[in-house]
């Protein structure tokens, strides 16, 4: 073992293996940049610091339970429920919405993205139209979608599509718009096809912006429920809310906003796996 | 693995006091490497690496593509917390690096690339003077795309030449330039490492380059390595020197080629 | 559901201390009444304030609770639906003035709109036929009056689920998803003239659907410096509602023209719709009605019952109505 | 002059310089992948198709003019609000407003950002309750709002901001946790401090994410306006476009939408066009 | 600039017809390059450059880091639509190109991308025989970061091994290898000639490279061809030949070096 004792050693500072039967493991040890490696089950650090805070704001009386019912509350409420099978029922009929709203605004989303984004033309055409289409409130849209396709089925997902498809558009063409030159060279001088092209560069090339795309819109399928559930419709998460709105029932209202919150860290936490294990070749800061 | 968790590095080594593995350290060297290994999954790349290099030394390192040059810089630089291994390494506290990659920030010009991290005053005039060194004067303000191969290499070496490293771990840093440019870039490295004596390693397919410059040559081997070579002073300034074709051949036969049958 | 526990009308309200006489000073109180506060400026009326009033653009039941709640409103007005369901949902108010429209029969708020070809002619023949209704809005409790006069329960119509916000209304009757929905004011103007021609047609209910409040958290009137100043306000807003009566040239111009920003024809149609102004001495009669409605809702929407008269302080019963006959006085 | 009369040519099909005053420029011109060369004014193409269709509709009466008003009545609507002040006052209202509330979201949303994306500790306690926040409906937070912060200007720039804040927060996170590990490990050879890898690697190199949640973000400010100015406010084009809702004036909904529309395409536009200045650095499949 | 808008490329060109400018053409070669100029911005940086490749020729491009090798190659490539410039390049129907960097897709495998583009059934077959020839057998699932810098060159060499172009690009593609390696590669790029005959333009900044390699080397210099060197076949192929050395001398000296003065 050998070390310069001319020279400053403060950055070297070894660590060293904390298992004796292991071999020594002295490594230069520089400050790391990154964030570090990932945690198992940290996520859950969050929510639960929120849950505690809301247990105790409730159980000193900070919080108005006539505002914010008490998490016990809330808890009990979706034992009575789910007893009587009407959160089960709501939650399997806005699941399917959100769903099949979900599945169309990916569909068109990313065709509109892939249209726009490959050609000056399809982009002169689209993009103007989607901005406006996203810059105009939903709510203000309902008399025309009643107009046109009625206040049944048909409407809702179309809503709900129509709310989803735009982060997946947006997301997409900006990602795809991303992709470095250098690879669509590289495409050119291999004489990939259109289609070749599509399949080998642009989409994996767009991917990571898709995913994040997909993270807003499948939180947007769940709120636009609220929206859309409020026509002619007597069923769903979002009803079950509305109702207890009008009627003033805090705690079906908070036990809505805690599935919601459930709701949303579960597929966002979805969409999030399903993104780590498709995007594995990239080797980025998330580490 | 849980060696490397930021939490147990302080285990031993609060700042000031040296920690205990070096105290035991008899003779001084900028860079102490024992028993390297590192591997990527089932397969080791480097298997019980051992490396001295005295301050002020200049060693190049060769050998064959995916031997673990780069490996080996890397966990000397530092890079590797996430890599499977065990060994005791050593580095001085200011360790500069050229990438294999120019690896340039594309976001920043390239005057910025030059002064990323400098933390003098005269940084900028520093970053200028380096440029025109390398034959980019006038460049500052372009984009590393707008730069050839060439180029990108040259700012990568100007960015390391403005800092004072005590090592200079370079990974092929002249691969992309013409014989004159290289010729001229050799010439700086050595003003450089007279200036400021650091400990250099640098990694190189040229054998004529590494006879050039180096104090010493290492071949790497199957993860080891496998050949130490001194090169005497008249041998590495002279083409013409009695040993240096002898050792040229020598070289060239550790790292495997025919040196009868080869046309270089 | 249904966990919400009725209000505990404190039996004692009217133990409660007697208005003071004079405002103190210093005390503020948040009026959500806008037009009225339009009615204040036009007519000079504001200057009778002498206490701070601050005047807060909402109204209507479900903004009025939530503020109420928050503390920030402390008097709002409302139809007679809201104070029920503040009530139902333990947010404990009273009302303290109340206004209603002479002939309310013939000077209904709300009409049935009848989609082109829906062939509704009567309140009978809405069995079987598919009807807007907004559970928790006015309209909805109309809607389920309506059905209760016509002999009908829900089961006899279908009842279709829509918010009655902005034009839907008169959009899903134009588009036939519903063949009847209740339309109020311009709404009713509106829809004739856009399609009558088609078909669309509006019906009377027949129905008295005119009553509208003033309602405060108990809270608020628990505090004399407040309850003080709200009667000091009531007894203005009477004299506004009569300024409002004497005066609908200004009135059409000051707020339906340049406040809320309506055509002239449109204003007009409104002032002429409503008639005149009923702002009576006893609430004995309006109490009675509102005890209806209530037994209506807590039977149609499983409800607890309540009792109507808790829902009123009836220490400012008779201020409105005088200040408004006095004016009326006055003012000839 | 020499050509390989040998070898198929369809590939090499050259082009000529339609000036014969230049040199002849005749290059191989391989199909072109990418989208091609941006053209100036084709972003008006497609909502000027969208006028045009409006338009058409309308005149052909395939529009029912009850539902939706006729170009014309919208731009004499227009007319009338612009002379008698009402739209541009409530318009300069609410853009403060929406400018506000931007404002805040930015810094806040980068802020947790930087916060969550930059260690593990932070994004355990920030990245769970930000998912949670966005999986709730804006409208069910309403009542919390005005609870904690009553009905005046507050309110109103919080909500905003609070709408504003999870687009940039999302984007800036993602963009900056899918920086290239490689530039992470140039920052720490250079020695940079933490507050010089964020300034040099981490800011410019989340830049492009930062400024597509900026793209969510300015239109988000302008369509949450919509809710906002229903509550307690007699000013806005949020409460203009209420009042018109609750009186049915059609042709002042619908001018309302046009100028949402405008608004939308106008910031949408602004945004991209300092993207693109200031990301001049790229050199993708956006040409 | 004008004239590489798209609906612009059809003048003259329908597919079939030769175009006019290739008919006027009385000698048979491969690529044909005339009055070649392109520039960024004001400067230029080929002012002029003429150049035909005859099929099966093999030619090899020396000059000096920056002075528009690669420009060149991306002209003959087609990949320069945004830069100004005219002269007029005729090349043939399929080109493949060996980029500077490997460029290979990081979303990819390694056999992914080298099947990139491949239109035949035998594709992956292929693919894999060409990675065992450049040394990559077994590591056809790894994706490109996994691979160390020459690893990921032959990856990409491997990938135009695969394909029979009738004109063979390639900047630097050696530039990452070793010795044994390179001599290797260099094998392997012969018998491709040899089999398809392709033209070939090859980037190096080896002149022992270029000469063991080429038919002609070309040296480039302030945007015009400066230097044009037959090499004779006996010459290539072996070291000790007679003219080796000195064609060696003259090409180093037309790069700008004093090969008296410099070791190496
Ligand atoms: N996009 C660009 N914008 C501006 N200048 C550029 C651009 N691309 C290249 N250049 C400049 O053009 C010149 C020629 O570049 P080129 O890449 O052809 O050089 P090269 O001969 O390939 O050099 P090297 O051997 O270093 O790769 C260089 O000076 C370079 O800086
Ligand atoms: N992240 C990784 N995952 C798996 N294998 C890796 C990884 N990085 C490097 N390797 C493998 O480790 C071996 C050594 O790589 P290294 O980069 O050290 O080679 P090298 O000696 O620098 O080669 P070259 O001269 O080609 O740059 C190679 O076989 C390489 O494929
Ligand atoms: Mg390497
Ligand atoms: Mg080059």
């Amino acid at each position: 073992m050998s070390a310069a004792t001319a020279v400053r050693r403060t950055a070297v500072a070894p660590h060293q293996d904390p298992a004796p039967a292991h071999p020594k493991d002295v490594r230069p040890t520089g400050r790391r940049l990154g964030p570090g490696r990932r945690r198992r089950l940290a996520w859950l650090l969050g929510p639960s610091a929120l849950l505690l805070l809301w247990t105790v704001a409730s159980a000193t009386g900070l919080l108005d339970p006539r505002i914010l019912s008490e998490p016990w509350t809330v808890v009990a409420t979706a034992g009575e429920l789910i007893a009587d099978g009407r959160l089960q029922e709501n939650l399997a009929i806005s699941a399917q919405r959100a769903g099949l709203g979900l599945f169309f605004g990916i569909v068109v989303g990313a065709v509109l993205a892939l249209l726009s984004g490959l050609s000056r033309a399809g982009e002169a055409l689209i993009d103007g139209p989607v901005q406006i289409k996203r810059a105009i409130p939903g709510l203000a849209l309902i008399p025309l979608l009643i107009l046109w396709f009625g206040i049944d089925e048909t409407m809702k997902v179309l809503t709900i599509t129509l709310g989803v498809f735009v982060p997946i558009y947006l997301q997409t063409h900006a990602a795809l718009r991303g992709i470095d030159l250098r690879y669509v060279e590289l495409a050119q001088t291999v004489g990939l096809s259109r289609a070749g092209f599509i399949r080998r560069v642009v989409l994996p090339g767009a991917l990571p912006g898709f995913f994040l795309g997909l993270r807003f819109a499948v939180t947007g399928a769940w709120v636009s429920l609220v929206v859309v559930e409020q026509i002619n419709s007597t069923s769903g998460i979002g009803y079950m809310m509305e109702l207890a709105r009008t009627y003033g029932q805090t705690n079906i209202i908070v036990l809505g906003l805690a599935v919601y919150g459930i709701l949303g860290l579960l597929s966002d936490g979805i969409v999030r796996f399903i993104e780590r294990k498709a995007l594995s070749w990239q080797r980025t800061l998330a580490g | 693995m849980a060696a490397h968790f930021g939490g147990l590095t302080a285990v031993g080594s609060s700042p000031g006091t040296t920690p205990r593995t070096l105290r035991e350290a008899p003779t001084v060297s900028a860079v102490s490497v024992r028993g390297l290994i590192r591997g990527f999954g089932p397969k080791g790349v480097l298997n019980g690496v051992d490396l001295d290099i005295a301050p002020g030394e200049f060693v190049a390192l060769l050998g064959p593509s995916g031997c673990g040059k780069s490996t080996l810089l890397r966990a000397l630089a530092g890079l590797d917390h996430d890599v499977k291994g065990s060994g005791v390494i050593s580095v001085p506290d200011r360790v500069s690096v050229v990438f294999q990659d120019s690896r340039l920030l594309p976001w920043d010009s390239v005057l910025g690339n030059v002064t990323l991290g400098l933390r003098d005053h005269d940084a900028d005039a520093k970053a200028r003077k380096a440029l025109a060194e390398v034959g980019l004067a006038g460049r500052e303000k372009a984009w590393p795309h707008e730069l050839s191969g060439g180029e990108q290499q040259r700012v990568a070496l100007a960015r390391s030449l403005v800092r004072e490293p005590q090592l200079l771990l370079a990974d092929e840093p002249f691969g992309a330039l013409d014989a004159l440019t290289r010729i001229k870039m050799h010439g700086l490295l050595r003003d450089l490492v007279a200036a400021h004596r650091p400990a250099v390693l640098l990694v190189t397919h040229d054998v004529d380059e590494a006879i050039a410059l180096a104090d010493r040559i290492v071949v790497l081997d199957s993860g080891r390595v496998a050949t130490v070579r001194k090169v005497a002073p008249e041998i590495g300034t002279a083409v013409d020197a009695a040993g240096h074709e002898a050792l040229r051949r020598n070289l060239l036969t550790a790292l495997g080629v025919d040196v009868a049958a080869s046309s270089h | 559901g249904g966990t919400a526990t009725a209000g505990s009308p404190s039996a004692s309200r009217a133990a409660v201390a007697p208005l003071a006489p004079t405002v103190p000073a210093g005390t503020t109180i948040t009026v959500g009444d806008p037009s009225v506060k339009v009615a204040l400026e036009l007519s000079g009326l504001i200057k009778e304030l002498d206490f701070n009033v601050e005047f807060a653009n909402i109204s209507g039941g479900p903004q009025t609770t939530e503020a109420f709640r928050a503390n920030a409103l402390d008097v709002g007005s409302v139809a007679d639906i809201p104070p029920i369901h503040a009530t139902w949902t333990g947010l404990d108010v009273r009302i303290i003035a109340s206004a209603f429209r002479q002939d309310a029969v013939n000077h209904p708020l709300y009409e049935l709109g009848i989609a082109p070809g829906a062939g509704i002619s009567s309140l009978q023949e809405l069995r079987g036929k598919k009807i807007a209704y907004s559970p928790g809005q006015a309209q909805g409790a109309l809607v389920l009056r309506i059905l209760e006069k016509a002999g009908l329960g829900q089961k006899d119509v279908k009842l279709v689920e829509l918010p009655s916000t902005g034009d839907v209304y008169a959009t899903a009757l134009a588009s036939k998803q519903v063949d009847a929905a209740p339309l109020g004011g311009v709404q009713i103007k509106r829809y004739l003239s856009k399609y009558q021609a088609d078909g669309g047609s509006t019906l009377r209910h027949g129905l008295r659907d005119d009553p509208s409040h003033l309602y405060s958290p108990a809270k608020v009137l628990d505090d004399p410096a407040k309850a003080a100043a709200l009667a000091a306000y009531v007894e203005v807003w009477g004299k506004a509602k009569r300024w409002v009566e004497d005066h609908p040239a200004e009135w059409l111009e000051g707020y339906y023209v340049k406040d809320q920003g309506l055509s002239r024809e449109d204003g007009r149609y409104l002032i002429d719709a409503a008639g005149k102004a009923d702002v009576p001495l006893s609430w004995a009669e309006a109490i009675e009605r509102h005890q209806q409605t209530i037994d209506l809702l807590a039977r149609e929407q499983k409800k607890p019952e309540l009792v109507a008269a808790d829902l009123y302080d009836t220490r400012y019963e008779a201020i409105a109505g005088t200040s408004f006959a006095a004016a009326g006085k006055a003012g000839a």
